[in-house]
């Protein structure tokens, strides 16, 4: 891999998105042809009324005949050009139909990830602090009890209690009205995005205790102690920016979770989403939309693998200078 | 036999108080999704019926009974000989964008519906029809020829999916100005998958009361009962039946409605093992209706005796019902060497209460050695829909020889037990349809109707259970509600959302 | 940092003056074991006070003692810890805060490790001193500048701003004791400063403290395991063993006459540059803490041994001024003459004229750097043949590839007449029998999932040799061959020291039969008493089975107690090659003689051999 | 004993063995925390409930017994009844079987597949390294509930489908982890030691290099089986479950769910379940986790 050095930080970047886009390009062809056994999508579309005539009048409509490694290129050429194609259900630009979910997906990502990570990194590293300790204890268990608590459960009972039961504080589903935007309506993301939290906190809050703890019992640690310099310095200069690092890609691999994981929280707050996009053109067989949904979550993924990369190799110098 | 339907509730409501206008009516509706549209004549999904008729209205009409009233757009429909109608269209209708309809709209309407291009829902049902001859007489009068007598014409006019649309008229494809019905909403914004809007037309000729009516999809009833009891929708079709009670405390309430729709278990009577008449018995009598109807239906709906379509005039009643009866079913599986027999039985989540049927019919079916593996196939409506020898359907509320031509027929599209078969019992059934259809003596009719039916009771493909309630569910703020035998949810949805007002 | 310095004075001291004191100082762990018992001295300004003893026997327990610290899981559990006269154990948090980085610092082993490698090293000096009050800017970058050029590092900006891994192993130890000097401490510890450094490097450093210590008046205490590192830089010597100190005193006279059992090994167990004795190793091994017997904890392996010495713990014996020793015999002790230990031998004489290995021409790469040029070197039957030279220089490499784990080389290698091929899996099996490999470090070189029996076991299998019974039985009478027992074959690596493990390791090379053994440093991962038994085994090995080995080392005195011949590498190349006693007694090369000089020996501090260039003019660049 | 003169003391042998890192030795030490003690408590009581729950239900688990969602008073039962009229106990207490058989199998195929896949990438070292670990991004581009999601709607809800939609994703991650920890082994000189004798490379792999990863591929292999449990449990929820009239407790949830705030147990009950058996895996990969953690820390650096 000795292609793989040089260039600095830019270099680096350049070649990790090189890298990326050669991902993308395996992705495509995954996708285009899983989808390609979804079968005959006019019959999908058509369903029960599937009736030979209509069948063939709508075969005819989609241009079905081509050749697979044509419809391949023409996809592909589609895709890099911005043009995802018509959907097969709604006769809709799969651009149109999908614009407003994914920002609508976006809010929830974003701000679930804007407030778990702070979060999880600040009750990850106390824990690591007050080791075997309370606090610790505490954190800890709760963390592994809310992990284990698959995500619909938690948007479940977080309905029953603040929406429907027990309180009546929330609106119990998140509907978004067309043509409005998600942040519009600030209490009905309330409990969407603490369900998604629930979901990412504990994973990177573990992971940050750990880090913090490997870090916080290091040579260097003890070395600063040693040096009597005052606590705050020893932890926030000494210990986080070291700590940190080895969180960045657990977070990337969280949040990349949470652009599929919104699947099932979409479904129970009726939040529309790629997620109910996703299962409704799963359903439908509507194929446009899927490769489109799936080359979008891929490319999330690869994006914020890239970003912790970059991040890592930011935080740790010895891994950027060698670059 | 007879339905043990608990009494439905909040049909009284409507008696309280004086319609009021104002409002925006939200109705949150499953089964909708991406493939969601807007046609005056067509639907795909469950929420495009509710978005049909806030626009659009039919010729004629059924009333709560599911009797045909003259209630709707036409004043009359008159059969002049038994292959011809003539139509009288009310006076003051206009569209949505104030023209008046007329005759030209009608013709319009009914050849849009008989070109098989369109693609369009009603297409089976025109087939009767001499589409190309249609011809004004006046501005407010169509005359109707036909091509074979079919006395069941004014039944398929006054279905949904027949609504007038203004000459020209094309589905929605992004633009709401193109959706000019007659009826009282007109479409303001629709997002496929998500939400449309429909705001009041105020030269609406009859009265409605709604400023605005919005219909949300919803992906699934859990999430819509949290929305009705959290007050983000004032109604929501299809609350599962075993929510009824479940629901009553929070100021919430089920309108429960006995329909005509039922879920059969279909057995292709030409495939093994069911192509043996004594077979398809032993199948009859392995099912406990009672129990699948407090199972499945937690007891909403009605007992059925393996007929379709009991607010027929013709429906008879006379067959004695069946009853579960293991012995006799062992017997008759015996004497066809089929004791112990495994089958697949193919079902899915098509309408509510498939695969449930499936599921218990199979338990049931143990008893009498009947080994049934249930395959729930996502993708039963595709390639193998029709082809199946063991498999659920469902259907909604029809007159008989209406359900015959879109089910039992050889030419039928939706013919899951490939009846009638080609000789002995029941061969001459698509004779007797003929027969039927020209008959214009309802009582003859009904006659020939009875024959019909016993051939299908007798030696049929279908096993039907029980014909289901329509459960919806609405806040008590929600006036003028009534059970209704209709097809469609929430008593036509309000009737197109004019009957009904908030308190 | 300089209101409460001690006036610079006198070293020979050991009165009032004393900068710390330490006094029956016990530390224990948080569950009551202890550790370290009954710990008592002192050390004056200015003076190194080394501390010595094997791995485990205290160390850095009591050295981190001094700044008031006890490890994760380990407590001061009494004594007293006096700075001048401040007790530190009754200080406060805060007050220790301070303390530390000031007026006592600390220099960590690894400085690989204990620099913060997230942090440029120029923020790491600042910031011992912003942390004791020092807050102007401008005359903090002068300190630093100052302090870089006591440690004789660059102290320009551009330096500054490195970061910690872009620094050789060198320099990051002397930016660790320029901040252990940044504030003008009166007492700085350093451990094991040197491990792991080259000879050059390690003697710069040495200089490089005591020079500082000197000149600030700075009192030091030396924790180190190397007897010849003590000896280039310590006034005085405490032994450590099992959590005691069992000596004290001037290391010139603990070299000479020391009169602990224990001390006595421990110099014999060194190897000497000037040769022509064997080494003899200490047999078993230290008590761990909780296990330690009620009497002499060394009794167990003492040749002097009496049932007295199992009854208590032995009090110090005063020897001489400022010399005592914990053993009931002390007296006799000093009377003996080093040289009793380790009988002078000669090496034998290999049989000339029959090279089982031929290594000609073979230039080395890794990716395309060339990092060996043109290598040329013979082995003859029974012969050992050191290979030595400076970290980096290709020693390691011309060992795997002669042994074909080091695949990318050109040239030609043959065992006897035989061409080898490059990789260990395109020889026949033969031919990895007779070569084998024995690797470093003894930790890594046995898989610890695999008990002792199986790792020696595989070569029957892997060559079949043996299976079975038959196998089991090669297996137990190799391991006594080692000097182990039958009974190991069961262990895991875990449950045995390092120098057990080692000898696993020389047990599963030797039991195919080799005819050359190729052995990587194999001792410089063990305590000097483990190294020298393990040269012992293998002299003996050697003698017995007219084995040919290729000793690779980079320590010099090593070398002339085991090897006939011996090849200098210097960057990839040879630049020295022939009998060992004359190229050490007659340096050829200007690197072979830095090598030599660089080299801390018993010799030099003990006055045997007069104290090289090296030393003095060690600065090389890095 | 025989010993020679010059190992007088060795003989009498380590006075300390430092604790064993072999795998078994490693889950029983791991025993001694608190954590993983009640997490093996959890695991062991709901593998007991999904194994002999059978013999135990008060029912069959497809007899009726009452009216959809009855109450446990009105139909005489524990837990009332579910969605259909079935016992809930019963269900319950037969539905366990199949969600765990299924997360196991499909765990365990995937970390089979995972640490060959990451074992032969840190041996090789080299371009097929590389080339393995592209391709495994790749997988791992898409989340696992998706991909389960397309091949069951592809395929229909076949065990099999999840299994194996479930084995394939769970693969890249477990050869991500198990690269990771191999490639310090790799470097371990016992390695270089087995090739200089000519062991053949499958032998280094899975006789050398597989057990020295074992400990933190045991606590992968929890985690993952707790992922797989909650993948299974979120397909059903979202209605795609094999065989609809199974007693399932992924099932059950979907479809009791709805009674959550009536009559919850049909949906409780399953969802405590799942809870508790994944806090337990969760648990006990914790213990394991730190169990290593702590022995690698008691042998210090090696
Ligand atoms: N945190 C701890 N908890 C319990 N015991 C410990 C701890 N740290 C060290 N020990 C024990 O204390 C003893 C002394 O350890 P110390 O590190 O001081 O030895 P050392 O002489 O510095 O050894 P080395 O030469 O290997 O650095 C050892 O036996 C060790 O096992
Ligand atoms: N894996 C590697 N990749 C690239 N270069 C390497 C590698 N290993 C060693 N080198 C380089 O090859 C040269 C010789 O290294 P080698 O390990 O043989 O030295 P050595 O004499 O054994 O040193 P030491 O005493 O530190 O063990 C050095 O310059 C080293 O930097
Ligand atoms: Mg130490
Ligand atoms: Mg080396």
């Amino acid at each position: 891999m000795r292609f793989l050095r040089g260039g600095g930080i830019a270099g680096f970047v350049i070649r990790r998105v090189l890298l990326g886009l050669l991902v993308m390009l395996l992705v495509s062809i995954i996708v285009f042809v899983s989808t390609q056994l979804l079968g005959d999508p006019a019959r999908a579309i058509l369903g029960r009324d599937a009736t030979p005539d209509r069948l063939a009048a709508l075969q005819k409509q989609l241009n079905l005949d081509s050749s697979k490694v044509g419809q391949y290129f023409h996809w592909l050429g589609g895709l890099l050009s911005g043009d995802l194609g018509t959907s097969l259900a709604s006769s809709q630009p799969v651009t149109s139909v999908l614009g407003a979910r994914i920002a609508n997906s976006a809010v929830l990502v974003v701000l679930a990830a804007v407030i778990s990570v702070p979060i999880s990194i600040a009750i990850g590293s106390y824990a690591a602090l007050r080791r075997e300790k309370v606090f610790d204890t505490v954190s800890s268990n709760l963390m592994l009890v809310l992990a284990a608590l698959p995500e619909f459960v938690v948007a479940v009972l977080l309905v029953i209690l603040l929406s429907t039961n027990v309180f009546h504080l929330l609106p119990a589903i998140s509907p978004v009205p067309p043509g409005t935007h998600a942040w519009d309506y600030p209490d009905e993301l309330v409990m969407p995005v603490a369900t998604l939290v629930i979901a990412v906190a504990p994973y990177v809050s573990r992971i940050m205790r750990a880090s913090m703890i490997e870090v916080l019992e290091s040579d260097y640690v003890e070395m600063a102690r040693l040096k009597g310099l005052p606590e705050r310095t020893v932890l926030i200069r000494h210990a986080l920016p070291n700590a940190i690092g080895p969180v960045f890609q657990v977070i990337a691999i969280n949040l990349a979770y949470l652009a599929g994981g919104v699947v099932v929280i979409e479904s129970v707050f009726n939040y529309p989403g790629i997620g109910l996009a996703l299962v409704d053109a799963v359903n439908n067989h509507d194929i446009p939309v899927v490769q489109a949904l799936a080359m979008l979550i891929a490319a999330v993924y690869v994006v914020l693998n890239l970003l912790a990369d970059v991040a890592t190799i930011l935080v740790t110098p010895r891994l950027r200078t060698r670059l | 036999g007879g339905g043990s339907a608990p009494a439905p509730s909040g049909g009284d409501t409507s008696a309280a108080g004086t319609p009021k206008k104002g409002g925006n009516f939200r109705l949150g509706v499953t089964g909708g999704g991406s493939k969601d549209m807007m046609d005056g004549q067509n639907i795909v999904t469950k929420p495009d019926q509710a978005r049909l008729v806030t626009a659009f209205e039919t010729l004629l009409e059924f009333d709560d009974n599911y009797q045909l009233q003259s209630t709707g757009l036409a004043e009359s429909v008159e059969a002049d000989s038994p292959t011809q109608y003539t139509i009288k269209l009310r006076d003051g209708i206009t569209f949505q964008n104030g023209k008046p309809l007329t005759a030209d709209d009608v013709i319009y309407s009914l050849q849009r519906i008989g070109t098989q291009a369109n693609g369009l829902t009603g297409f089976a049902a025109t087939a009767t029809m001499d589409i190309k001859n249609l011809k004004k007489i006046d501005a407010k009068t169509v005359r109707l020829p036909l091509l074979s007598a079919d006395s069941t014409i004014p039944q398929t006019l006054a279905s949904y999916t027949f609504g007038m649309v203004p000459k020209g008229y094309q589905a929605y494809k992004g633009d709401p100005s193109t959706q000019i019905g007659t009826g009282p909403y007109k479409l303001k914004s629709f997002t496929p998958g998500q939400q449309s809007v429909h705001e009041r037309y105020d030269g609406y000729w009859r009265d409605s009361y709604f400023d605005q009516v919005t219909i949300t999809d919803f992906s699934d009833s859990t999430a819509q009962i949290n929305a009705l009891k959290g007050g983000n929708i004032d109604a929501m079709t299809d609350l599962p039946a075993n929510q009824v009670n479940a629901i009553k405390s929070s100021g919430v309430e089920a309108l429960i409605s006995q329909t005509g729709g039922w879920i059969p278990i279909c057995m292709a009577i030409d495939m093994a093992p069911f192509d043996d008449p004594k077979v398809r018995q032993a199948m009859r009598l392995i099912i406990d209706r009672q129990q699948i109807l407090d199972q499945i239906g937690s007891g909403y709906g009605q007992i059925a005796n393996d007929l379709y379509s009991p607010f027929d005039a013709g429906y008879n009643k006379d067959l004695p019902q069946r009853e579960q009866d293991i012995e006799q079913a062992k017997s008759l599986l015996k004497s066809a060497g089929k004791e112990g027999l495994t089958v697949d039985l193919h079902t899915t989540n098509g309408a509510s209460g498939m695969v449930e049927l499936a599921s218990v019919f199979a338990s049931q079916a143990k008893q009498a050695g009947v080994n049934i593996t249930v395959k729930n196939d996502p993708n039963y409506y595709g390639d193998a829909y029709l082809k199946l020898a063991f498999s659920v359907d469902f259907w909604g509320t029809r007159g008989y020889l209406n359900q015959v031509q879109q089910g039992s027929l050889p030419n039928s599209p939706y013919n899951e037990t490939h009846w009638p078969p080609k000789s002995g019992e029941g061969s001459n059934f698509g004779d007797l349809y003929k027969q039927a259809l020209a008959e214009t003596d309802d009582a003859k009719r009904a006659d020939i109707q009875h024959e019909m039916q016993k051939a299908e009771y007798d030696v049929g493909g279908y096993i039907i259970p029980y014909f289901n309630s329509l459960i919806d569910a609405h806040s008590s703020q929600v006036q003028g509600l009534k059970p209704s035998k209709g097809t469609l949810n929430l008593a036509g949805f309000g009737h197109g959302f004019r009957t009904i007002w908030f308190a | 940092m300089t209101t409460d310095q001690l006036p610079a004075g006198e070293t020979e001291t050991t009165g009032g003056g004393a900068a710390v004191t330490v006094r029956d100082l016990r530390i224990s762990t948080t569950s009551g074991v202890e550790v370290v018992h009954d710990i008592s001295f002192e050390i004056a300004p200015g003076e190194v006070l080394g501390v010595v003893g094997e791995s485990g026997s205290g160390k850095t327990t009591v050295g981190l003692s001094l700044l008031g610290h006890a490890r994760r899981g380990l407590k001061i559990a009494g004594g007293t810890i006096l700075l001048g006269d401040r007790d530190i154990r009754a200080m406060s948090d805060a007050d220790l805060r301070r303390l530390r980085g000031s007026l006592v610092s600390y220099v960590p082993q690894d400085p690989a490790s204990s620099l913060n490698p997230a942090l440029r090293i120029g923020i790491q000096l600042r910031e011992v001193l912003e942390a004791h009050g020092s807050t102007d800017d401008k005359e903090n970058a002068a300190r630093i500048a100052e302090m870089m050029r006591e440690v004789a590092l660059p102290d320009d900006p551009a330096y500054l701003k490195r970061y910690p891994h872009q620094l050789s192993g060198g320099q990051q130890q002397r930016v660790g004791l320029a901040m252990a000097f940044a504030n003008r401490p009166r007492l700085i510890v350093l451990d094991e400063p040197t491990t792991g450094l080259d000879v050059t490097t390690q003697s710069t450093v040495l200089t490089t403290v005591r020079e500082l210590a000197q000149i600030h008046d700075v009192a030091a205490l030396y924790v180190t395991h190397d007897l010849a590192v003590v000896a280039a830089v310590a006034t005085r010597v405490a032994v450590m063993y099992a959590g005691r100190i069992v000596e004290l005193g001037p290391a010139d006279k603990l070299f000479e006459s020391s009169g602990h059992p224990y001390t006595r090994r421990l110099v014999g167990a060194i190897p000497r540059l000037t040769g022509g004795r064997s080494l003899v190793g200490i047999p078993g091994h230290a008590p761990s803490p909780g296990k330690r017997p009620a009497g002499c904890a060394f009794g167990p392996r003492c040749r002097l041994h009496v049932p007295e010495c199992d009854e208590k713990v032995p009090d110090m014996v005063p020897l001489g001024p400022d010399h005592s020793s914990r053993c009931i015999r002390a007296h006799e002790v000093v009377d003996f003459k080093q040289d009793d230990y380790g009988d002078p031998v000669a090496l034998p004489e290999p049989q000339a004229e029959k090279p089982v290995l031929t290594i000609e021409n073979v230039v080395g790469y890794y990716g395309s750097t060339e990092v060996l040029h043109s290598i040329n070197l013979t082995l003859e039957q029974g012969e050992i043949l050191a290979v030595v030279g400076e970290s980096g220089s290709g020693k390691t490499t011309t060992a795997r590839a002669i042994s074909g784990l080091h695949h990318s080389w050109t040239g030609s290698i043959r065992l006897g007449e035989m061409e080898l091929a490059k990789s260990a899996r395109a020889r026949s099996t033969d031919i990895r029998r007779q070569i084998q490999y024995i690797f470093q470090n003894p930790y890594g070189s046995l898989n610890p999932r695999k008990t002792i029996g199986e790792s020696v076991g595989q070569p029957l299998s892997v060559f079949k040799v043996a299976s079975g019974k038959k196998a089991d039985a090669m297996v137990g009478e190799m391991l006594e061959q080692v000097s182990l027992s039958a009974a190991y074959a069961r262990r895991y690596p875990d449950q045995c020291s390092g120098g057990e493990r080692q000898r696993v390791a020389i047990a599963r090379a030797l039991i195919a039969k080799p005819s050359i053994l190729i052995c990587d440093e194999i001792t410089s991962a063990l305590d000097v008493s483990v190294q020298a038994a393990i040269v012992e085994l293998l002299g003996e090995l050697q003698r017995e089975l007219g084995l040919s080995m290729v000793f690779v080392t980079h320590n010099l005195p090593l070398v002339r107690s085991i090897a006939q011949k011996v090849a200098v590498l210097a960057d990839g190349s040879i630049v020295e090659y022939g009998e060992t006693a004359k190229i050490l007694a007659n340096p050829q090369q200007e690197y072979t003689r830095h090598l030599i000089s660089d080299t801390p020996s018993l010799e030099v501090a003990t006055g045997e051999v007069a104290s090289g260039a090296g030393v003095a003019d060690g600065e090389r660049p890095e | 004993m025989s010993q020679t003169e010059s190992a007088p003391a060795l003989a009498e042998g380590v006075d300390v063995p430092t604790p064993s890192v072999r795998s078994t030795a490693l889950l029983a030490r791991s025993l001694r925390l608190w954590r993983t003690r009640i997490g093996a408590f959890l695991t062991l009581i709901l593998v007991v409930i999904a194994l002999a729950g059978p013999l135990l239900a008060p029912h069959a688990s497809d007899d009726f017994i009452a009216k959809p969602f009855s109450s446990a008073a009105a139909s005489g039962t524990v837990f009332g009844t579910d969605y259909l009229g079935y016992d809930v106990l019963s269900r319950f207490l037969y539905g366990g079987r199949s969600i765990l058989l299924t997360a196991l199998v499909a765990t365990v195929i995937g970390v089979v597949l995972g640490v060959v896949i990451g074992l032969v990438a840190a041996y090789a070292r080299n371009a097929l390294d590389d080339i393995l670990m592209r391709l495994m991004d790749v997988i791992m581009a898409f989340p696992q509930i998706m991909l389960a999601l397309v091949a069951v709607s592809l395929v229909g809800a076949k065990n099999s489908v999840i299994i194996l939609a479930i084995a394939l994703t769970t693969a890249p991650r477990v050869a991500r982890v198990a690269r990771g920890a191999a490639q310090p082994v790799v470097e371990r000189d016992f390695i270089g030691a087995t090739e200089a004798m000519g062991v053949s490379r499958v032998r280094i792999l899975f006789g050398e290099l597989l057990p020295n990863i074992l400990g933190p591929m045991m606590v992968e292999a929890t985690l993952r089986l707790t992922y797989s449990i909650a993948v299974i449990a979120a397909l059903a929820f979202l209605g795609l479950a094999a065989n609809p009239d199974a007693a399932n407790w992924g099932i059950m949830i979907q479809k009791n769910q709805v009674a959550l705030a009536s009559e919850p147990w049909g949906a409780l009950l399953p969802i405590l379940a799942i809870a508790l058996l994944t806090m337990g895996t969760g648990l006990i990969g914790d213990g394991i986790a730190r169990t290593a953690a702590g022995i690698d820390r008691e042998r210090g650096d090696e």
